[in-house]
């Protein structure tokens, strides 16, 4: 564990808004580099517009996002692909009428450099080995752990310093969910720093370096993965137990 | 037997995806059941199936003594089953008490004419929708009444619009509540007034409630009978005790053989 | 046991739409039976009607091009590309008739033709461009609804603002010699023009299709269409990729101008987009709307039923002046397509989903 | 001191920009006005005479917006949360609106030199010298660039100053010049109706003069607005006074009798102005001066009431005639005079229900409650007299106007049902007015190939039953259409509708494009209901009852259902609303509505064309539900009088008024669809919302229900 790294990412007091409806108060999060931060909430809780409010797609009331120390609220998506931020989306949504090679092409749609791109489609497909096999399928044909698969590699093409993922494990088989895990543990591994909205909470908190709840738009709670998973406020309330 | 509502070998395939699988359970008169199971078992496609909004594609849905397959979505509703929506639903623009006078519409018939022309007849009917919806609407306290019966939805805060849900459904005078993720996106207090209400329903209103939740805390207060899905089917049945230790619904719901592994490799 | 009861269910809706249906294919089948059998055509003149059917097609189709580009990317129908369409029509006429009249037009009928499609070309692209500028781009996310009247609103004013630069008369194309004579292949006889409006659109078609399918540009359009938050997260720029999609469909638009011109001389005015247009977004539909090779082949499709539908169906069930309800049957085939196949001949489930 | 000097920075940094573009855009709409023939058509027209024309008004405005926008853009821009400066000084504001004033003199300028050059008349039709004479001010054209440029700078600046005057001051002069300008524009309206017999002519001559107003007449407008605005925020003060007043002074006997007296007398000048025969009538209004006096055609007017005249009654007749006539001459005076008041009484009775709501607990109070019944009952009926009084105030040609603004409100009503209650947009309603004129022309017209000549009001129930049902056939088809299909198919159901009317197919039936004629006109006893002055009650009834239903439905259970329907459909259906019997109930009723205003129309004309039922017609009555805002009662009248009636009254409007229709739509989609539909968007506002907040439960959701499904 890098406890001494700088926040790649980092929201101080985030108030966010849809119409009169507050959804984010008082939001910080702190995204160290080379680490696996989890985001952890309910239905509703408000980890998606954290989300959205990251990338750019709601622009927050109050506060603001850093990145590498430079604020970014209000930035494009677009802008914000440019400086290396990647993001795998809930559901997948991969462009299911494309084929998967095409898909991963989109992934990589701002770089120009065609060799390594194709080196880097090799990579991922050696990350993943079952899309290899696939590359001339269309996306949308593939089952939902392959899709999840692909939406990750799809994510990775453009050569992210940090990997935002929404709940990877929705609606996946155990296994699937298991397999996806340890290989978003691999691309960590590898450098990429990486945060994740999850719900399935003892499966992120088993990998996380950091947790944090969210509940009712309040972080409630943020512990390192280990406290959060001794805590037993959060036992109680997320993982079930009575 | 006093069976309120049955579904057996109940399916639903959107294009090759079993969302619903074989699922078969019951349900009996004045009873709370929930419905847990992780995100995309197919629980809100179950709620979908028995409202009619989704043809089935198999299987068959018995609602007192009568079969609810082919019957369209207003006609359930006549028939005495209500829901709320995950994503609450609400009419936006018409006023909170226009809300739940459009649940009483089932239950009144004045028409065209009878609008044009306001008979006696008409005007009583308008006042007892009004008087009821007014009842539904004060099962919640001071919430949604008073300046608030003439405002719109939309004005509502995230948590009273999840109520005016619950109200319209009520109001609709069913036998059987469909609640879906009443507690979501609600905060811990609120969270333990929902649970209590649901039961207030039951025992003050003689609901017979069917309710599809997340929070434990909720599931385990208010249930009588627990049924945990995924993949469509039905993996567990039983008391909340029972469900909650046993394995399938452990390893799907809560993931734990996941964090085991972990710690065993740590 | 369930199929039994759900046949004992059926609404009186789909009842209706059932009789409807066989309705319909029994008139078609009876119509054509009865004008086949009483000989009044030669083969010979159906295929005539055929081709001329499929240069009218491949014009429509070019318009059909242009809705199914923007619904796919923007999912709404713009309304006004009928009066895009007309635009390229409109201005490429005074550019004819000035070549014509300085003698360069009979002397280089081919340059003529080229420079003849760039204006059109351009005009139309400008015409689109300024509408997605002012009307369309801060609607992206409106309701449906609004949209279609906004575009309701752009048709009428672009015609009325053509009618009353350009005057409310009716105009002619000037005569391509060279256009107007025939080939004879047996005994069968078309026109030239016919072939050349019909190859030269389904080149252009078969561009276009090569610019989506194969080039960069083309895959971020086809992403924007499928998912636009996703593709803005691959970095793609979704308002330039709205502009091209209204360059493309005003470019096609304005080449369909030229060619109906040529093929069609007369009648060149104000008004002339608001039916084509109306046909144009029923091929699309027929196709399966936001689907390219559908728009195409729902536009020639519609153009060869149009021409041959009301003397071979029409006439045999023995209605009076059946070249009268040409312009009726392109929306009676709307209309149908949306009840039984609203996704169109090749469209995808996904047509019905967004929904 | 350093302020101005960092407002000049913010100025050429931030704003300069903004600036010339809104120069850029206003010079291209002068251009535009100009090349579309507008400046031109409009120069004809005078809003004072021989001073300054309509199409130099409309460049002025141009100018003068152009500046205020620049201002205004400005000072949203300056006053963004966490600015330190949110007002731009004096100067920099003045120079701003000369800057886009400058740009678009000089557009216009250039555009001057550039005709002096090229002759473009041959491709654009209204670069003609009228219109260079109008823009070159009779003067040389190298002089007249400069003149143009410093001319718009000047108005430029003057909007941009308009801004920096006190707001009190300012709402009552740009009222006050905007009266001017709109009595100005209705000049010919003006002048017949002042020309009316029961008008001082002093009148006319003192405010009208050629082509326009005249000086005094324009300064003695303006000063009446200003006034007006002034006191306008006391007249309800002084109203409520009055009608308190009355309430508690004057007995109830008294009140009464006179309401019942002037309701009498109206009602008996209606009478006989139904009665007379339309040669008694000059159809045109400059040869006004022949206006039947009452008295000469009582006996007429009697005979009408009393069918029979027996010798009896005669003498009964002759006395109740003297009576009567008195009654009328004097009710002419109290019509005429209480004219204005009636105007401002029915707006006032338009807010005063607005409130009502509020209103419940201050009716408990009994003294506030009679005030309030009090202020209702005359309000309703100084609006009930006003319509009544309407025609025989106006005269034939704004009877005219009236009768097609009539035609269209009730059209619009129908439509409402549809698209505003229900939430289907229909685009090609004009189909059920055209299947109400048809099957009225069918039933009645004695040449029509069934030769029924049934009476106008035999077959109105036929008519309304069988376009019902036309409704209902339309409806059933396009049940599960989603909104925009259901647009374009309703448009393609339209034209289809017109193309049959077209055909040989139907010819021997519908008479093809030469339509159908000798329809006979309307009859009530044994007057004729011919000529629009007459016309006008029958339609105006129309839209009463229109009204009437339109307004209970909406209240009603059955309202209830079409909006919840229109807000949600699959909630609403689960909440066990029957959506399709909800939808083919609006497409019923609808047409039915729209069918009336058909049969009348086609009475009107005696003559029907296949012509009349274009497309156009449906775009004109939807527009009209934008304008006044989709399912908004009030809404409909007002959008049908400025709609319909105001391009009527300006003739020149005509020619660019589907031009205007297309440009309001889009303007009100782009800048106020809130105001004007509030519904659809804050539904949407709301989806938008919710989606977003739970855009992950949505869009599992659609994972369940398909997003695997997306195969080809």
């Amino acid at each position: 564990m890098q406890t001494d790294s700088h926040p790649i990412l980092e929201l101080r007091n985030i108030d966010t808004y849809y119409g009169q409806i507050q959804v984010l108060r008082q939001v910080n999060i702190s995204m160290p580099a080379g680490e696996i931060t989890c985001l952890l909430g309910g239905n509703a809780s408000g980890k998606s517009t954290t989300l959205r409010t990251i990338l750019g797609m709601v622009t927050p009331s109050q506060g603001s996002i850093h990145f590498r120390g430079e604020r970014i609220e209000g930035i494009s998506t677009t802008e914000l692909v440019k400086l290396g931020v990647s993001m795998v989306p809930e559901n997948r949504r991969i462009f299911g009428r494309m084929t998967v090679r095409e898909n991963l092409e989109m992934g990589a749609f701002l770089r120009k450099d065609r060799k390594e791109i194709e080196k880097d489609i090799e990579r991922v497909l050696n990350l993943f080995p079952r899309l290899r096999e696939r590359l001339k399928q269309l996306g949308g044909t593939m089952s939902g752990g392959e899709q999840q698969m692909l939406a990750m590699a799809r994510a990775l093409m453009s050569r992210p310093s940090l990997l935002l993922m929404d709940e990877p494990s929705m609606g996946l088989s155990p296994l699937f969910v298991q397999q996806i895990f340890k290989i978003i543990q691999e691309i960590n591994e590898q450098g990429t720093t990486i945060f994740m909205v999850e719900q399935n909470a003892n499966m992120a908190l088993s990998i996380a370096d950091y947790g944090y709840v969210l509940q009712t738009g309040k972080i409630v709670l943020n512990d390192t993965a280990q406290n959060l998973r001794d805590n037993k406020m959060m036992r109680k309330a997320y993982l079930g137990e009575t | 037997m006093n069976k309120l509502f049955e579904c057996k070998n109940l399916s639903k395939d959107f294009g090759g995806l079993t969302a619903v699988n074989k699922f078969s359970f019951d349900i009996e008169e004045g009873e709370i059941v929930s419905l847990i199971g992780p995100n995309g078992a197919g629980k809100t496609t179950f709620f979908n199936l028995v409202t009619g909004l989704y043809p089935a594609s198999s299987g068959m849905i018995m609602f007192k003594g009568e079969d609810l397959i082919g019957l369209s979505p207003y006609e359930i509703t006549q028939l005495g089953i209500a829901r709320t929506f995950q994503a609450v639903r609400l009419f936006p623009d018409m006023t909170i008490l226009e809300n739940v006078m459009v649940g009483q519409h089932c239950r009144s018939k004045s028409g065209v004419i009878g609008a044009i022309l306001q008979p006696k007849s008409y005007k009583e009917e308008e006042e007892r929708i009004r008087t009821n919806a007014e009842k539904q609407l004060a099962f919640f306290g001071s919430r949604l009444m008073g300046f608030r019966l003439n405002q719109p939805a939309s004005s509502l805060s995230y948590a009273n619009r999840r109520r005016l849900e619950i109200a319209r459904a009520m109001s609709t005078e069913a036998k059987l509540l469909l609640l879906d993720e009443p507690a979501a996106g609600m905060n811990p207090k609120e969270t333990i007034e929902i649970a209590h209400l649901i039961g207030k329903l039951r025992d003050e209103r003689g609901f017979t409630i069917l309710v599809i939740e997340h929070d434990m805390r909720v599931v385990k207060d208010v249930s009588d009978r627990v049924v945990a899905m995924d993949y469509g089917s039905k993996i567990a049945e039983g008391t909340y005790q029972q469900v909650a230790t046993n394995e399938h619904v452990v390893e799907a719901y809560l993931g734990r053989k996941g964090n085991e592994e972990q710690d065993n490799a740590n | 046991m369930t199929s039994l009861q759900k046949s004992k269910r059926v609404s009186w809706v789909s009842i209706i739409l059932w009789v409807l249906r066989v309705t319909v294919i029994a008139l078609v089948i009876y119509g054509s039976a009865v004008t086949l059998s009483s000989g009044k055509y030669a083969p010979s003149s159906w295929i005539s009607l055929l081709i001329a059917g499929l240069a009218q097609g491949s014009i429509y189709a070019l318009i059909a091009l242009g809705y199914s580009l923007v619904y796919g990317i923007m999912l709404m129908i713009n309304f006004a590309h009928g009066e895009v369409y007309m635009a390229g029509a409109f201005v490429s006429f005074f550019v004819a008739d000035a070549l014509e009249q300085s003698g360069f037009l009979q002397a280089q009928p081919l340059v003529t033709i080229f420079i003849l499609l760039l204006s059109a070309m351009a005009t139309s692209t400008l015409v689109a461009l300024i509408l997605e500028r002012v009307a369309y781009r801060k609607l992206q996310n409106a309701p449906r609804m609004i949209s279609l009247i906004t575009a309701i609103g752009a048709s009428f004013f672009l015609q009325y603002t053509f009618r009353g630069f350009f005057g409310s008369g009716f105009k002619a194309y000037p005569e391509f010699g060279a256009m107007w004579g025939r080939w004879t292949f047996g005994s069968v006889t078309v026109q030239v023009v016919q072939i050349v409006v019909a190859m030269a659109a389904i080149l252009m078609m078969g561009g276009l299709y090569w610019f989506v399918e194969k080039t960069k540009t083309g895959k971020s359009m086809r992403a924007v269409s499928e998912d636009k938050e996703i593709a803005s997260l691959m970095g793609i720029d979704v308002n330039r990729v709205i502009v091209i999609t209204f360059m493309l469909g005003g470019m096609l638009a304005g080449a369909a101008g030229v060619f109906r011109g040529l093929y069609q001389p007369q009648g060149i005015g104000y008004n002339m987009g608001f039916l084509p247009g109306l046909k144009a977004f029923s091929a699309a539909v027929l196709g399966g709307i936001g689907n390219i090779p559908g728009a195409m082949l729902g536009g020639v499709f519609l153009g060869i039923f149009e021409s041959i539908g009301p003397n071979l169906i029409l006439q045999g069930l023995g209605i009076v002046g059946a070249n009268q309800l040409k312009d009726a049957i392109a929306i009676v085939m709307l209309v149908l397509v949306l009840i039984f196949r609203p996704q169109g001949i090749l469209g995808e489930k996904l047509a019905e989903e967004k929904a | 001191m350093t302020d101005s000097n960092t407002i000049n920075t913010i100025i050429e940094r931030k704003h300069a920009t903004k600036t010339v573009l809104i120069g850029i855009y206003s010079g291209l709409v002068t251009l535009f006005v100009c090349l579309i023939g507008m400046v031109e058509t409009f120069g004809a027209r005078d809003i004072i005479g021989g001073i300054i024309s309509m199409g130099h008004t409309m460049l002025i405005i141009i100018a003068v917006g152009s500046g205020a926008v620049a201002v205004k853009t400005l000072r949203e821009d300056m006053s963004t949360p966490g600015a330190t400066i949110n007002k731009p000084a004096f100067l920099v504001e003045i120079f701003v609106g000369v800057t886009t004033g400058l740009i678009v003199g000089a557009t216009l300028s250039i555009f001057v030199f550039a005709t002096q050059l090229v002759d473009m008349r041959s491709v654009l039709i209204n670069v003609s010298p009228g219109l260079l004479e109008m823009l070159t001010l009779q003067q040389p054209a190298s002089q007249v660039m400069m003149t143009i440029t410093v001319l718009g700078s000047l108005l430029g600046g003057i909007g941009a100053a308009i801004f920096n005057i006190n707001p009190r001051i300012r709402l009552p002069l740009v009222l006050g010049l905007t009266s001017v300008v709109s009595l100005g524009m209705l000049r010919d309206m003006l002048k017949i109706v002042l020309s009316r017999e029961g008008w001082p002519s002093v009148l006319l001559n003192f405010l009208v003069k050629n082509q326009g107003l005249s000086i005094a007449g324009a300064t003695t407008i303006f000063a009446t607005t200003v006034a007006l605005v002034i006191i306008w925020p006391h007249l309800p003060k002084i109203y409520d006074k009055t009608v308190r007043i009355i309430v508690t002074y004057v007995p109830k006997v008294l009140q009464f009798a006179v309401s019942i007296i002037f309701t009498i007398a109206l009602t008996m000048r209606v009478f006989w102005f139904i009665g007379i025969s339309d040669k008694d009538l000059p159809i045109l209004p400059s040869c006004q001066a022949a206006d039947s006096s009452p008295n000469v055609d009582l006996a007429k007017c009697i005979s009408i009431l009393s069918n029979d005249v027996s010798t009896t009654s005669d003498l009964l007749g002759t006395n109740l005639a003297t009576l009567v006539s008195t009654i009328i001459t004097v009710s002419e005076i109290l019509v005429g005079s209480l004219i204005l008041l009636c105007f401002i009484f029915a707006i006032w009775n338009i807010r005063q229900n607005a409130n009502l709501t509020d209103t419940k607990s201050t009716l408990e109070d009994p003294n506030n409650a009679l005030l309030i019944i009090a202020k209702r009952n005359i309000s309703a009926f100084f609006s009930v007299a006003l319509l009544v009084s309407l025609p025989i105030l106006l005269g034939v040609f704004p009877s005219e106007v009236l009768l097609n603004v009539g035609l269209y409100m009730l059209m619009g009503f129908g439509l409402n049902i549809v698209v505003g209650m229900a939430g289907l947009l229909d685009l090609g309603y004009v189909a059920f007015f055209a299947v109400g004129a048809y099957s009225t022309a069918i039933l009645t017209s004695p040449r029509a190939s069934i030769e029924l000549g049934m009476s106008f009001w035999a077959a109105l129930p036929i008519v309304v039953l069988v376009t019902g049902a036309t409704g209902l056939l339309v409806g059933a088809p396009v049940l599960r259409m989603r909104g925009d299909y259901l647009a374009i198919v309703t448009l393609g159901f339209g034209e289809i509708a017109r193309f049959l009317f077209l055909s040989d197919w139907f010819k021997p039936w519908l008479g093809g494009a030469q339509g159908i004629i000798l329809i006979p006109p309307v009859s009530i006893g044994n007057v004729q209901l011919i000529g629009p002055h007459k016309l006008y009650y029958l339609i105006i009834t129309g839209c009463l009852i229109a009204l009437f239903i339109s307004a209970r439905l909406r209240g009603s259970r059955v309202g209830r259902a079409w909006m919840a329907m229109s807000e949600d459909e699959k909630v609403a259906e689960t909440m066990g609303i029957n959506t399709v019997y909800y939808k083919l109930l609006a497409f019923g009723l609808g047409a039915m509505i729209a069918s009336i205003s058909g049969a009348v129309f086609a009475a009107k004309l005696g003559t029907i064309f296949p012509h009349s039922f274009n497309v156009l017609v449906s775009i004109t009555a939807l527009s009209l539900l934008i304008v006044g805002g989709i399912g908004s009662l009030p809404g409909i009248i007002v959008g049908a009088l400025v709609l319909v009636g105001l391009p009527e009254l300006l003739r020149e409007f005509t020619e660019y008024r589907l031009l205007i229709y297309g440009a309001i739509l889009i303007f009100m989609m782009l800048s106020r669809p809130e105001g004007l539909i509030p519904r659809v968007r804050q539904t949407r506002e709301l989806d938008d919302q919710e989606l977003s907040q739970d855009a992950w439960l949505h869009d599992k959701n659609e994972a369940n229900n398909g997003s695997s499904v997306t195969v080809t």
